[in-house]
């Protein structure tokens, strides 16, 4: 395939910058031209609400992701203004000067263009924000999880006193329990929908290493008024990955003209020295109560493996000496060939070991949206796909060990309990009867 | 009842899980609604509009490059293997198709293309599907396309159905090649009718009822079913052509990801040098989410570390380490050794990332967990390619999908226990177990926390009931 | 479905098994009326085609070609067996059912049990598994015997043993004809009880059937049909009437055909829920689960209404409401007992023909006032409804109680045997026979006094105000 | 999105026959008083649950014919096959020569486990058919042996083949006396076995339908088919499609799921109540309105005091005042008439059913003091009539409802272990004392907890 926007660097003429802001701007598909930016440098007001609005719809839809109940968008520029600098705090962006812009949006230009400018690196924004819109044309199969079940808090209006019975508590995680069960049975009507659909429809898809068609696919056939709006879709992402490919072509440019953004820093002050100004009042979103004791927890295990470690490691070295003695008593030549060995045993272990350590492979690249693909047994399957019995192997070893993990915490809560328990006076403590349930 | 904090927090969390479950129910009964709705029978539609999609209006117009004619070109050389592929697949479909075809022509229909006439239908069922010149502005970017659309009622003879090569030869130009009904019109707007996008598409048969959502009786016929015709489908050119490009855009970028311009590299991290210096970012070097996300990663790894040295020790079972050969003592002595670096690497990782929280929060506890789950925007740098992965039956996806949920369903549970335990154990230790509330009270923590809330323990008097 | 095995063991126990086969015959006969061998005929008979070799191919499904009894006959004389050969009946049985002999056993327990029980035991063992192998589902094994004579009291009890060894699964189900008070065999009380012993032991369930009952139900009968009354005459066609040659007038002649046909009509009763469809099935099975609380209480106290059909059909539901009361009148029980004024254990109610739910518990309702239940079962009620009536009624209806009424047929069974037993009368007849010891009497009238002392237990709570016993106390 | 019925026993076999003909005649009911559109929309969703399309057009019933004895299915099957309008899978039925006797050992220790593998074979051919499977809905009666013990122990298969299917029982509760004797001891081994691996018990009562035929429907001599008939109308009142939400004109795709989640996600509340109205016999129909206002008023008395039935509603018993202090224990032999429920499901179908208001439904006071009527009470709809009642509600309950009957039943069985009659019967096919001891406890622990609200 040939290559779009492969051009020497030279290219790149005094013209470059305004060319680099606008293929930017139409990657992330913002109206903002590089006037605005210009401004910004300066501090100017008049670019103040439009990068506000700007960050507000790139951070949006990247925090609605993991989101429950897509909760609707603030429509006061005051709210806008909270929430990004609340998500950017989060992210650590660590600039006082930025939270205490005022949320009137009536100054700060040159701030917000900082603050989009360490997006743009750190959350590697337009690449992200492309991922995001990317427009499914297949049938997407996400094996990563983190996203599956995540969950916000609800806002709650408890009633009364705000206290609930224990009852309650047990009602809600029942309830949560036949969800569960509700969304297994869906998404196995599903997948049994799916493989029909991809079954019925083998050999028509143009691409031989997919073969088949896939809903939204067959949904352009099938209601071909409605499904323009696909098209309509590839084609803005198609504009956009071509921008975002001008702007890569071009990011340096950029960047240079950052430096002399920075250089210009309008604003003189630093920091100013009041750090709490803001800070708390953002972080009551976070919970580091929850950070605090996985750490704690955390830290106690790897404690307990350290100290396990210690002692098999002890035990080891002592066997291994021993047996290495013996054996060059009776073999005085096994040092020379085994030097050798050592080193190979060292050399598989490091690999082992490292394996270990990227433990998570397939993680890497299961963030990523992959086009789901029925191949019978025995066809022949490309290279760069990926097997779903890999995936399932991974997700086998990593549901065993999740179970452990769970049988542990409810054995903790059985020992202590059963303790607690010896004090009641005369009474008969009957356990449920042990089911595989 | 329980103490507000408690109940508050408790609440909270499973609302809001209950409210995630929710989400994905519901979008998974829309997938599945889209589905079913596919796979009942494909009843003839409504003509398309006669009016050219919008969007592509707005497209400036410009003419086929060499390079999209040398992509085409690829993507028919893809569509030809396709057909390999499908023809081992449904020999049998389409032999028999072959062979009824010329005897009963049923399923195919109007060519979609400008004027475009089935040779042999009634006439009053055929109905032109798009009033030929409508659209000069939009077809500018498929002009030839629209030109070779000219030729009338050759649309069927498709390049590739090889069952049934149409009379007429196919013209040389560019987009002939896939000679499928749209021809002539603008990307963006199909107007196929799903009977005419079957591959078998040379023989005739009644064109969609002329009005929208109504389907004439006498057409009813005509629904097929995806299990009966499924593999005659075609994609509409114009897809397929936005398609690859949009498939070569994303390798393109995927391109650029992969293979880092030093230079650009470079720039950024100056640029956010700079910031740090200059403009002295205060903030902790790593944020809560990156916290969080680290402490996750060295958790996970704790596990894997111990669940490696348990396979390490349990090789040939303890009984057995007498018998072990020297290479097998040394193996293990390497992994041990390896394994104690790698936790004290973590423990230390965890110091840091201890100092980092303290810097960010300083003592003041805070309530509520935004945090807990919303952490997949912190993996940076993912993309968007179109990857495939491969499953071979039914079985196999359904066993990853619930896979999936079960590892999903382990870890907001295993969440939800730890907040539990948090939560109600130092209720039932604080007080003497002494009234009935506090006697009930424990029963339904045992429930809750050993039980996982399905079963109930009794606690039944030493004397009988009066 | 399940099959049952009629075992008819003596005179007595033969002599019934004809009647019994008789009328079985004619229910079927007259509810299938297409001749098509199914589901319900296999309870009781072989359908085989005997124009293959010998014995015959068992034909599971279509046509009747010839029926075969599931019976094994078994007589140490050979008088009544060769009857029921030469008479109708002789298509359905075949000389590999039976084993007869001509010494009889003397009225004399111990010859049957002990010395033909050793001699034909191979051969009775034998017999049983051909008829049995015939069964694709053998679920019950009638005996049918008396209990004082020889033969059916001592071989009849013997044959309980060995099906128990033999069949351990199979129910074993025995109808028992008891002596009356005056009866003409000396030794029937040491026979009675020693075959009592037997019964505790090793039968499932007993139905104890008294010939004076009977005799008092026929000539009730016969006082109903030649009492004439205008406007009412016992329908010819009724089963209770209906005997190989039968008709009305030959009530009086041969009573005891009347008397057999009655205990052949129990045991019709007893399976047509197992065997015709119903509403409220009632299997066999489910006759010992809900009357035998307890394992040597299983001797279930019957009753068989209505006995006649009067040809005036008037009050239909006032009809079927007396039926029900005479199910638990001192007059309609096959024993001489009076369960309306004992203590009920359990009660099982098995109804045929046209009766619904509802007609069933207001009877139940209407009647439970009137009757004594142990304190921990006050609603010890089984029912069935089968919806095929038995032929010349439009219903009817077998009450089987668990009650302590039995236990004066039991102490005046052991006051007889003490009489004898003191004054060691005829022991020498039993005594010389190898293998009885002295020990077996004492042995099997302890067995008897032990039943006795368990009814004596239970009638002592009649009547006394019930206590329900505490309950478990659960904290919270 | 489907539901796998089965039938088991004589009594499980012949209601789940009048289930499926209930719902066909419904099906095929011109007076559904809603209109041609809509009223397919119900048919093919009602098909969907229910039926699976055979190609000779004649629906196959979703269902499963299980029973130890053949003379029961064999019938069933028959009946089925001649109403011409549905009948059931051509090998979808399993039943042996000899039934369990009453019994619930032998149901369970013997029968179960002896055919445990045909049965599950059975039921994993017929759940391969369907592209989802929701769950399972057995029916069977509590007093005998096959429906009582197999039931327990297939329920129990059940739960371990398929972990994440709801799983819902249809108890029919026996009449208080005059069925089997043993009914008590068959139907706590039942009930608490079924606590452990069952979602929800949906109680039918002999006695309550029985006096709903003799009262409502006007019957003199009542029949088993006059009260499986009752049964059939009532579940299909709840079962037939309802909208998904409110205002929603999509139907409901996983009913018993959603029935499950709004009633019974606690653990110790399990037993569930159904009462409709109106009930009465189609003669009477024809000449009878309903307002909804007066039909909903009277099924707020039903739920609030108890009642079985329209009729006899004891109309002075009132919601307790809120805020009085909660009583510690309130002993369930005290007479306290008000009922209180956990939760609360109305099911309401037919004419101008939006305009029906449930508010009475959402008033704290009826419920438990732990659960808010945000989360105790939820609603379902459809304009399409059923059974040719104009307007119709149903309602099911996890409330006080079955206190009463369960503690009966909880203290005949135990008056009988007390003495220890009938146990040689079940320590015959292994069950000790011991079980009786566990299900004794389980079902005490239960009748607390319901005591306890």
């Amino acid at each position: 395939m040939g290559r779009l926007g492969r051009r020497p660097r030279e290219d790149l003429g005094p013209g470059a910058l305004p060319t680099a802001i606008s293929s930017l701007s139409r990657a992330l598909r913002g109206g903002l031209g590089p006037e605005t930016f210009r401004k910004a440098k300066f501090d100017l007001p008049e670019a103040v609400a439009e990068l506000w609005s700007l960050l507000f719809s790139l951070l949006w839809p990247i925090h609605q992701e993991g989101a429950v109940a897509p909760r609707d968008p603030p429509d006061a520029l005051e709210g806008q203004i909270r929430f990004v600098k609340w998500v950017l705090c989060c992210y650590g962006y660590g600039r006082r000067h930025f939270y205490q812009l005022s949320e009137d949006g009536s100054y700060g230009s040159y701030e917000l263009l900082l603050a989009f400018s360490w997006l743009l690196v750190y959350l590697s924004l337009p690449e992200r924000f492309l991922c995001l819109n990317c427009v499914h044309q297949g049938d997407d199969a996400w094996i990563c999880l983190c996203k599956d079940l995540a969950s916000y808090p609800v806002s709650l209006a408890l009633g009364g006193k705000g206290r609930v019975d224990i009852r309650y508590v047990q009602w809600l995680l029942g309830k949560l329990r036949f969800q569960w069960r509700s969304l297994y049975a869906s998404q196995q009507e599903q997948c049994t929908l799916l493989n029909k659909i991809h079954l019925y429809t083998r050999g028509c898809h143009p691409d031989p290493s997919v073969g088949h068609l896939s809903v939204p696919e067959l949904e352009l056939l099938r209601f071909p008024e409605s499904s323009k709006q696909l098209l309509q879709q590839l084609e803005s992402e198609n504009s956009c990955l071509e921008a975002f490919l001008e702007w890569k072509h071009m990011e340096l440019v950029y960047w240079q003209w950052m430096d002399t953004v920075m250089d210009a820093n309008p604003i003189g002050i630093p920091n100013a020295g009041k750090q709490d100004v803001f800070l708390p009042e953002i972080l009551q979103y976070c919970s580091p109560k929850y950070i605090t004791g996985e750490m704690d927890r955390v830290q106690k295990n790897l404690e307990a493996l350290r100290q396990r470690l210690q002692e098999t490691v002890n035990q080891q070295r002592a066997a291994w000496h021993t047996k290495v003695s013996r054996c060059s008593r009776r073999l005085p030549r096994l040092s020379e060939l085994s030097t050798a060995m050592m080193k190979e045993i060292q050399e598989t272990v490091g690999c082992e070991l490292a394996a270990l350590e990227q433990g998570c492979e397939v993680k890497s690249w299961s963030h990523r949206l992959q086009r789901l693909v029925f191949r019978e047994a025995g066809e022949p399957s490309n290279s760069g796909t990926h097997q779903m019995t890999k995936v399932i192997q991974v997700l086998r070893r990593e549901e065993a060990s999740l179970e452990k993990t769970f049988r542990r915490l409810q054995e903790e809560c059985q020992q202590e309990l059963a303790i607690l328990a010896r004090g009641l006076e005369g009474v008969i403590w009957i356990l449920p009867p042990y089911q595989r349930w | 009842m329980l103490p507000a904090s408690c109940s508050h927090r408790l609440v909270t969390e499973l609302q809001g899980a209950l409210a995630a479950c929710q989400k994905k129910e519901e979008a998974l009964q829309q997938s599945i609604a889209r589905c079913r709705v596919l796979l009942q029978p494909w009843e003839v539609p409504s003509p398309p509009s006669p009016e050219p999609a919008r969007s592509t209006e707005t497209k400036p117009a410009h003419e086929p490059t060499p390079k999209e004619l040398k992509e085409l070109e690829l993507l028919n050389q893809a569509l030809e293997k396709a057909l390999q592929v499908r023809k081992g697949i449904c020999q049998v479909q389409s032999s028999k198709s072959a062979s009824s075809g010329k005897t009963a022509p049923s399923l195919v229909t109007a060519q979609a293309g400008p004027g475009a006439r089935p040779r042999t239908s009634n006439p009053k069922a055929c109905v032109p599907a798009k009033p030929p010149p409508t659209s000069q502005r939009d077809s500018g970017r498929l002009k030839k396309p629209a030109r070779a659309s000219s030729h009338r009622g050759k649309a069927p003879g498709n390049a590739l159905t090889h069952a049934r090569q149409p009379e007429n030869s196919m013209p040389i130009e560019g987009p002939s090649l896939c000679p499928l009904p749209s021809q002539g019109q603008v990307p963006g707007l199909p107007t196929s009718t799903p009977v005419s996008v079957l591959r078998e598409a040379g023989a005739t048969g009644p064109s969609p009822g002329p009005e929208e959502g109504k389907i004439q009786p006498g057409l009813r016929s005509e629904a097929f079913t995806l299990k009966e015709k499924g593999t005659q489908l075609q994609l509409p050119l114009f897809y397929k052509k936005i398609a690859s490009r949009n498939s070569s855009l994303w390798a393109q970028v995927q391109h650029y990801q992969s293979s880092a311009d030093t230079a650009v590299a470079a720039a950024k991290a100056h640029f956010m040098e700079r910031m740090k210096v200059t403009f002295d970012l205060p903030g902790p070097a790593i944020s809560l989410a990156e916290i969080q996300e680290e402490v996750n990663r060295l958790d996970q790894a704790c596990h894997l570390l111990t669940q490696h040295l348990e396979e390490a020790l349990d090789v040939n079972g303890e009984a057995a380490t007498a018998s072990l050969s020297w290479e097998q003592e040394y193996h293990r002595l390497v992994t041990l050794e390896g394994l104690q670096a790698a936790v004290e690497r973590h423990l230390l990782r965890l110091r840091e990332l201890r100092d980092a929280e303290e810097q960010w929060l300083g003592p003041r506890p805070v309530e509520s967990s935004l945090w807990g789950s919303a952490l997949c925007l912190g993996g940076k740098g993912s993309s968007g390619s179109t990857n495939h992965i491969v499953y071979s039956s039914v079985e196999e996806l359904q066993t990853m999908t619930a896979l999936k949920l079960r590892v999903t369903m382990l870890k907001q549970q295993i969440h939800l226990e730890k907040v539990l335990m948090e939560e109600l154990l130092p209720l039932v230790r604080s007080e003497n177990p002494a009234g009935p509330a506090q006697v009930a009270l424990y029963r339904a923590i045992h429930s809750q926390l050993c039980e996982a809330g399905e079963r109930f323990s009794i606690l039944v008097r030493d004397e009988p009931s009066v | 479905m399940a099959q049952s095995v009629v075992v008819q063991v003596g005179q007595c126990g033969n002599q019934i098994g004809r009647c019994f086969w008789d009328l079985a015959l004619r229910e079927h006969a007259a509810i299938n009326k297409k001749g098509i061998y199914d589901d319900s005929l296999k309870n009781f008979f072989r359908n085989v085609d005997t124009r293959r070799n010998g014995d015959g191919v068992d034909i599971s499904k279509g046509k009747i070609r010839s029926l075969k009894a599931r019976a094994v006959l078994i007589d140490m004389e050979e008088g009544v067996v060769n009857e029921i050969l030469q008479g109708p009946l002789k298509d359905i049985f075949d000389s590999k059912q039976l084993i007869t002999n001509v010494s009889g056993s003397g009225n004399n327990w111990s010859v049957g049990y002990k010395v033909f029980g050793s001699q034909y035991r191979d051969q009775i063992v034998e017999k049983l598994r051909q008829t049995a192998e015939h069964c694709d589902c053998l679920q019950c094994f009638f005996i049918i015997h008396s209990m004082g004579g020889g033969t059916g009291s001592g071989l009849g009890t013997f044959i309980l043993n060995v099906l128990e060894d033999e069949f351990p699964e199979v129910y074993r189900f025995v109808t028992s004809v008891f002596p009356s008070g005056e009866d003409d065999v000396i030794t029937s009380p040491y026979n009675s009880v020693l075959a009592m012993k037997e019964l505790n032991e090793h039968a499932d369930c007993v139905l104890p059937i008294e010939n004076e009952s009977l005799f008092d139900i026929v000539s009730r009968i016969n006082q109903m049909v030649t009492s004439g009354k205008p406007g009412t005459t016992v329908k010819p066609e009724s089963l209770i009437t209906l005997n190989e040659g039968g008709i009305k007038k030959k009530l009086q002649e041969k009573p005891f055909d009347t008397m057999n046909n009655i205990v052949g009509n129990l045991l019709l009763n007893l399976t047509s829920s197992a065997r015709f469809e119903g509403s409220l099935n009632m299997d066999l099975n489910e006759i010992t689960m809900n009357l035998v609380p307890f394992p040597q209480l299983h001797y279930l106290v019957s009753s068989l209404t209505p006995l006649y059909t009067l040809a005036d059909v008037n009050v239909p539901p006032r009809r079927l409401d007396q039926m029900f009361s005479d199910a638990f009148s001192k007059d309609h029980q096959l024993i001489q007992a009076d369960p309306k004024h004992s203590l009920y254990l359990a009660c099982a109610l098995l109804v045929r023909g046209n009766v619904q739910i509802s007609d069933l518990r207001r009877n139940i309702e209407r009647l439970k006032s009137a009757l004594h239940f142990v304190s921990w079962n006050q609603e010890g009620w089984k029912t069935s409804l089968c919806s095929v009536p038995p032929v010349g009624h439009s219903h009817s209806l077998l009450a089987l109680a668990n009650n302590t009424c039995i236990k004066p047929t039991f102490i005046e069974l052991k006051k007889r045997f003490t009489r004898l037993y003191k004054k060691k009368a005829h022991l020498h007849h039993y005594l010389q026979v190898d293998g009885m010891e002295e020990s077996c009497f004492t042995e099997a009238v302890s067995s008897l006094s032990s039943l006795i002392e368990s009814y004596n237990e239970l009638d002592v709570t009649k009547g006394l105000p019930i206590h329900d016993p505490l309950r478990l106390n659960i904290v919270i | 999105m489907s539901v796998v019925t089965v039938q088991l026993g004589q009594c499980g076999n012949q209601i789940g026959y009048e289930v499926f003909d209930t719902i066909c005649r419904d099906l095929h009911n011109s007076q559904g008083f809603c209109c041609k559109r809509e009223n397919e929309v119900y048919q093919a969703s009602c098909k969907e649950h229910f039926f699976n399309e055979e190609r000779s057009g004649v629906p196959v019933a979703r269902a499963l014919l299980i029973d130890m004895e053949p003379k029961v299915i064999s019938q069933t099957l028959l009946k089925a096959a001649r109403s011409g309008r549905w009948k059931y899978g051509q090998h979808s039925h399993f039943c042996q020569k000899q039934g369990s006797g009453n019994n619930w050992a032998y149901g369970y220790s013997v029968h179960g486990p002896k055919h445990e593998e045909s049965i599950m074979n059975l039921i994993q051919k017929e759940v391969e058919k369907y592209d989802s499977l929701r769950g399972f809905s057995t029916i069977m009666s509590m007093a005998g042996g096959t429906g009582s013990g197999l039931g327990a122990f297939l329920t129990q298969n059940l739960r371990d083949a398929y972990p994440n299917s709801f799983i819902i029982n249809q108890i029919i509760w026996p009449y208080g006396t005059g069925e089997v004797i043993v009914q008590n001891y068959n139907s706590i081994l039942t009930l608490s076995h079924l606590y452990r691996s069952s979602d929800a018990l949906l109680v039918h009562e002999n006695d309550v339908v029985h006096k709903i035929c003799a009262k409502l429907m006007n019957i003199k001599q009542i029949s088993f088919r006059d009260v499986n008939q009752v049964i059939a109308h009532q579940l299909g009142s709840v079962f037939q499609p309802t909208y998904s939400s409110e205002g929603s004109c999509q139907y409901r795709r996983n009913p018993l799921g959603d029935l499950m989640a709004s009633l019974v996600p606690h653990p110790e509340f399990k037993m569930l109540g159904l009462r409709n109205i109106p009930q009465m016999s189609e003669n009477s129909l024809s000449y009878t309105t309903f307002a909804w206002t007066g039909l909903l008023k009277h099924l707020r008395q039903m739920l609030i005091s108890n009642a079985k039935m329209e009729e006899g509603i004891d109309w002075q018993v009132r919601p307790p005042l809120l805020g009085l202090p909660a009583l510690e224990k309130v002993p369930h032999n005290k007479e306290s008439h008000f009922n209180t429920s956990i939760a609360n499901l109305v099911i309401l179908r037919g004419k101008d059913v939006h305009s029906a208001d449930l508010g009475g439904f959402k008033d704290p006071a009826l419920y438990t003091s732990w659960l808010q009527p945000s989360d105790a009470f939820s609603e379902w709809r459809t304009h399409r009539a059923f059974n040719k009642y104009e307007k119709s509600a149903a309602l099911v309950s996890n409330s006080q409802f079955l206190l009463k009957p369960l503690d009966t039943v909880i203290g005949k069985a135990w008056n009988m272990f007390a003495s220890k009659a009938y146990v040689h019967q079940y320590t015959k096919f292994g069950i000790e004392e011991e079980d009786f001891l566990d299900s004794f406890t389980v079902l005490e622990q239960v009748v607390a907890s319901y005591c306890n609200l």
